[in-house]
C-alpha cells in the first residue's frame, strides 16, 4: 500500500490535524472529530450538520464555512461517524433555531443520525434531517437500503447553506433540502478499486482492460463489470441512466467530481463528452463545477452529477461561500 | 462461575464479552475481505476498534451485573464503531442488557430471552428481514434454536452449543442471498455468491457465548 | 493504461474543448490551444501569459481570470507549447502596456519562449519574462540547464496578476515577478509515476517498497529511489532541504499540491506533519493552500513550497482572484 | 536524381525528410522509451507529431529549391512540435536552408557547411556543449566526419556514410556521460549508463540523409 501516512490507524486523527494547520477560519474538535466554523452560530440561524465517513474529502470537513456547513462529524474511513460526535456537533452549534442533519443514505449514516437526533431531542434540541438518496446505479426500492447518498449532497450543502445564511427557519430549510435532494441524481465508474488504509490493499481486483459501472463512494465494487471503453462511451454510461430516470429537461446544476486519482485533465476532457450529451438530452447547464468533490480515497473513477435547479435555487447556488472545498462571492 | 445448573453469571458474561473480543480479533482480515468483497472493507477494522474499547471499558468498569455489563458494551459500541454494525451491535447489547436486568445469574429461559430482545432491538433498528442478507439471518436461527432447545429443559451450556450450530448454518446460507439491506445491496444481484461479513461477526458472537458457557 | 480518454493522440483537444464548456468566464481558441480570459485586456494593464506543458492541470488554465493570468497555453502532455501559441497570446492580450511571459524553467519551455519574444518584438509588442527555477531538488548550477520550476510559478501568477490588474507597469511586475521566484523553493517525492497517454505505461517502474524523492512535473524519476517511508519521514524530506537552500525565516506563503493521484485526505495527514517542521525551522505561514495544484498527470505524490512573502505580497496574495483554480475576494 | 558526381538535388533533400519521417514512425516508441529513463517519455511523440506535420506540408508544397524545403521543415517543426526538440530541430533545419539556399545541387562541401551551420543553430540555440549528453553529441562528429571526407574528395554519398557512422559512435557515447543539459540533467549521476533520446533521433537524420545518397 502506497500511502502518505503513518500508522493506518492513525490516518484520521492526523488528517484532521492537518486541516487544522491548513484552515484558521475552521475550529476542528480533535477529541470528538468535528470540524466546526471557527465563529458561533449566529443566533436565530439555522444550523447545519452533516458527516459520514471520511475518505471522500473535500466532503464534508471542506464544505464547513460561512455559506455552507456549520460542523462536519469526520467517522473512520467509509465508517460513518458515531451518534457521540453527532450529538457534540449539533449541541454546539445550536443557536436555538434549531438544526438540520444532512445524512447520505448509508444504513451507518442514517442509524447514527437516528439515534444522535433522538438524543439531541432529549436534551431538547429541535433536529429534522434530510437524506440524500440520489445514485441511479441502485435500484429504488421499499424492500432495500434504497440508494446511496452522492454526489447532490455538495450541491444541496451549498443551496441550503446559502439559505439558512439568509436566514430561513428550519421548516423551510428542510422544505428546501428535500427539493434539492428530489431533483438531484448521479452516477459514477471507476477504473480501479481504492485501498482502505487498515485493509492495506485494494478492496478489490480490476483487471488492465475492465472498469465498474455503477460504484459508490466507498470502494464497493458497481453494477457491473464492464471491458474498458473510451471517455466517449463512458460519458453515456453516466448520462444515459441519469437522464431515463427523470425528467432531467430544463435548467440544471451539474457537478463532476473525480473520485480521488482521477487527474482533472481527464475530468475536463469527460466533461467534453459529456456536456454534449446533457444538451441533446434537453438539460440545460447553468452552473458547473468540474473537480475532486467527493471522493473515494485514490480511486481513479468520476461521478456525474444532476441537479435540476430553478431560479431561486441558482440564486442560492450564487450566494457567497467560504469554505476550503468552495469558495465564490467573498 | 456456573452453579450446578449451569446458570450464567456475570462473570460468564464477561469471560463471553472476552472471547468475543479476542475471535473478532482473530478473525479482524477475514472480516474485512468478507466485507470487501461485497461491502466497504471496514466491518473487521470497526468490530475490532468497538471490541478494543470494551475490553478496556469492561476491564476498567468490573460491572457486577449482566444488566451494567452490557450497558457499558452497547454505549461503548455505540459510540466508538459508527458505521452500520455500531448502533445495530449496540442496539443489541443494550436490549440484551434490558432483557438480563440485574439478576446475579441467568438460567437458559432468560438468556434465551435477553438474545431474543437482542435480535428485536437489531430488527427494529435495521429494518431488515430474515433472508435480507444481513447479521439477523445468523442470529434469527441462533434465538430460535436457543429458544426450542431451553423449552426442552437445556442447559445454558446445551442451549448456547445448539445456538451456536444453527448460527453456523443461518451464516452459511446467506451465501446465495440477494442483499435486500446493507451496503451489499447496493451490488444487486452480484452479492449472490458471497458470505454476509456481519453474519459472519454475529456467529463469532454466539461461537464465543458457547465457548464462554462451555468452558469450565 | 486505464485513463479516461479516446485516442492518446486527442487528449489535449478534448480537454480544451471540456475547458471550454465547463467555464464561461473563459474563451478557448481550440487552434491555437489557448485560454484566455472572456473579456479583453483592459487598456493600460500589462498582461500576463504563461502555458507549458498539458499534464499539471489546474495549471495554467486554471489561473486564467480576473486577478491572475490573461491567458495561458496548452502544449501536448508534458511538452511545451510552441512560438506560435505564444505569439498568438502575446498579440491577442497586448493592450500596449506590455506583456510577461511566466516561464518553467524547463529547456523547451525557455526556447520556445524565447522564439515567441523574439517574434514579438518584432511586430513591436514589449515583452518581458520571467523564469522560475524553484526546484532544490536540482543543483543550481551555471553549468547545467538548472533547476526545474515547479510550485512557486502557482503563486508567482497570483501576486503578478493582483498587481497588473492593480495597474503596476510592465517594469513593476518585471520587478515584482523576479522578487517572487527569488523567493520561492520546491521540492516534491513520489509514490508511484504517471502514465503519459502516448506512451501507454507508466514513464517508470516503482516497487511497492520504494519511493522517488526529489520528483519534478513531467514523471522523470527523482533524485534518488529511497525505501518507502512514512508521512513523517517524508515530511523531512520535503522541509529539511528547502529550509537547507535558502534562510526561510519569516513570513511565508506555503503551498502543498498533490501530484494528480493523491487524495486530499493524505495532502491534509501531510500537512499535519509538515506545519510544525516548518514552525520549528522558523516560518511563519501566513498562507497556505492544501490540494491540486501542480500535478503531474496521475502520480501518486506530493510538492511542498515555500515562499517567502513580505507584507506587499500577502496584500497581493489576498487580493481578489476569479479563476477555475483559485478563487476568493469576489 | 543525383548527377555524376552525386551532387544532391531538392529531389534527394526531400527523399531525406522523407525518410527521415519513416524512421521516426518506425523508431517512435523506441525514442519515447528511451525519454523514458531519463526525460519524460515524449521524445518519440514530439519527433513523429512534427514529422507528420512536415511531410503533409512537404507534399503539398513541392518545394523546388533547398532553401524553400528547410524553410517548411523547420517552421513547421517549430510550430508543431514543442518541448526542447522544436525549437532545436526546427532551428537546425532552418539554418540548414539557409545555408544551402536556392542552389539547384549541392555538394559535398555545401552539404558539409549545411550541416555545420544547422549545428551551429543548435548549439547557438541550446547552449550545449559536446559531452553535456545531448543530441549535438551525435552530430558535432556527424558534421566533423563530414568535413573530413569533403576536404578529401568525397562524394556526398560517402561522405554522409562517414558521418552516419560518426553520429553512431557520438551517440553510443553518450551512454555513460552525467547529463549537463535537457531534462536528464535533473536526475544528476543517475543519468549516466542511459542513451541520450536527442542524440538517438539525430542519428536517425543522418542515417536518414546517408540513406537517401545512397539510394540510387
Ligand atoms: N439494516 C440492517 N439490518 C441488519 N444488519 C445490517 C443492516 N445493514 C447492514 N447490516 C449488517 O452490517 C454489516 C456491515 O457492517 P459494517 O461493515 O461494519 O458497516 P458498514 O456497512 O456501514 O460499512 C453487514 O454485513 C450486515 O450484516
Ligand atoms: N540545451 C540543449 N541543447 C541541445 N539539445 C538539447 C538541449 N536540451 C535538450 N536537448 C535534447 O532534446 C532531447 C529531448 O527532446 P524532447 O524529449 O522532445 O523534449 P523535452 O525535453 O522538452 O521533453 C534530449 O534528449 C536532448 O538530446
Ligand atoms: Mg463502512
Ligand atoms: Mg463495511
Ligand atoms: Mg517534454
Ligand atoms: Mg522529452
Amino acid at each position: 500500500m502506497k500511502k502518505f501516512i503513518n500508522d493506518p490507524a492513525d490516518v484520521l486523527a492526523e488528517a484532521l490535524r492537518g486541516i487544522q494547520a491548513a484552515h484558521p477560519d475552521l475550529r476542528v474538535d480533535l477529541d470528538d472529530r468535528v470540524i466546526y466554523r471557527a465563529d458561533a452560530t449566529r443566533a436565530g440561524k439555522v444550523a447545519l450538520v452533516s458527516g459520514g465517513g471520511s475518505g471522500h474529502e473535500p466532503m464534508h470537513g471542506g464544505f464547513v464555512g460561512v455559506g455552507m456547513l456549520d460542523a462536519a462529524c469526520a467517522g473512520e474511513v467509509f465508517t460513518s461517524p458515531t451518534p457521540d460526535q453527532m450529538l457534540a456537533a449539533t449541541k454546539a452549534v445550536d443557536s436555538g433555531a434549531g438544526v438540520l442533519h444532512i445524512v447520505k443514505n448509508y444504513t451507518g449514516d442514517v442509524l447514527n443520525f437516528e439515534m444522535a437526533a433522538e438524543l439531541a431531542a432529549a436534551e431538547g434540541i429541535r433536529v429534522e434531517s434530510v437524506v440524500v438518496a440520489d445514485d441511479v446505479a441502485v435500484q429504488d426500492s421499499l424492500y432495500t437500503a434504497g440508494r446511496r447518498g452522492v454526489g447532490t449532497t455538495v450541491v444541496l450543502e451549498k443551496i441550503v447553506g446559502a439559505a439558512a445564511e439568509e436566514g430561513a427557519d428550519l421548516d423551510a430549510i428542510v422544505a428546501l433540502a428535500q427539493r434539492v435532494s428530489d431533483n438531484g441524481r448521479s452516477m459514477g465508474v471507476a477504473l480501479t478499486s481504492c485501498t482502505v488504509p487498515a485493509a492495506g490493499k485494494p478492496t478489490f481486483d480490476l483487471p488492465e482492460d475492465e472498469m465498474e459501472v455503477g460504484i459508490g463512494i466507498h470502494g464497493e465494487p458497481g453494477r457491473r463489470r464492464v471491458p474498458l471503453a473510451s471517455a466517449a462511451e463512458i460519458a453515456k454510461l453516466l448520462v444515459d441512466p441519469i437522464l431515463a430516470d427523470f425528467d432531467a429537461t430544463g435548467p440544471a446544476i451539474v457537478l463532476l467530481s473525480g473520485l480521488g486519482g482521477t487527474p482533472l485533465i481527464e475530468q475536463y476532457l469527460m466533461y467534453g463528452e459529456i456536456a454534449p450529451l446533457l444538451e441533446q438530452g434537453g438539460v440545460e447547464v447553468k452552473r458547473c463545477l468540474v473537480g475532486d468533490y467527493i471522493t473515494s480515497l485514490d480511486m481513479a473513477g468520476i461521478a456525474l452529477t444532476v441537479v435540476k435547479a430553478d431560479d431561486e435555487l441558482l440564486r442560492l447556488w450564487d450566494a457567497p461561500v467560504v469554505t476550503p472545498g468552495l469558495r465564490w462571492g467573498a | 462461575m456456573r452453579d450446578v445448573a449451569g446458570d450464567a453469571s456475570t462473570h460468564d458474561l464477561i469471560v463471553w464479552i472476552e472471547r468475543f473480543h479476542d475471535l473478532v480479533r482473530e478473525h479482524q482480515a477475514e472480516l474485512t475481505e468478507l466485507d470487501s468483497v461485497i461491502g466497504d472493507a471496514d466491518h473487521g477494522s470497526n468490530l475490532a476498534r468497538g471490541m478494543d474499547a470494551v475490553v478496556a471499558k469492561v476491564r476498567a468498569d468490573a460491572p457486577t451485573t449482566p444488566a451494567d455489563l452490557f450497558k457499558t458494551v452497547g454505549m461503548t459500541l455505540v459510540s466508538t464503531v459508527g458505521g452500520a454494525s455500531g448502533p445495530l451491535y449496540g442496539t443489541f447489547f443494550l436490549r440484551f442488557g434490558g432483557s438480563a436486568g440485574a439478576s446475579e445469574s441467568l438460567d437458559a429461559t432468560a438468556l434465551g430471552a435477553a438474545l431474543r430482545a437482542g435480535l428485536d432491538g437489531v430488527v427494529a433498528r435495521g429494518k431488515a428481514a430474515p433472508g435480507d442478507k444481513t447479521m439477523i439471518d445468523a442470529l434469527t436461527p441462533a434465538a430460535d434454536a436457543w429458544d426450542t432447545a431451553a423449552e426442552g429443559g437445556a442447559s445454558p451450556r446445551d442451549a448456547a452449543i445448539a445456538a451456536r450450530d444453527a448460527a453456523r448454518e443461518g451464516r452459511d446460507a446467506t451465501i446465495p442471498l440477494v442483499a435486500r439491506k446493507g451496503r451489499a445491496s447496493y451490488l444487486g444481484e452480484r452479492s449472490a455468491g458471497h458470505l454476509d461479513p456481519g453474519a459472519a461477526s454475529t456467529t463469532l458472537l454466539i461461537e464465543a457465548l458457547s465457548d464462554a458457557l462451555t468452558t469450565p
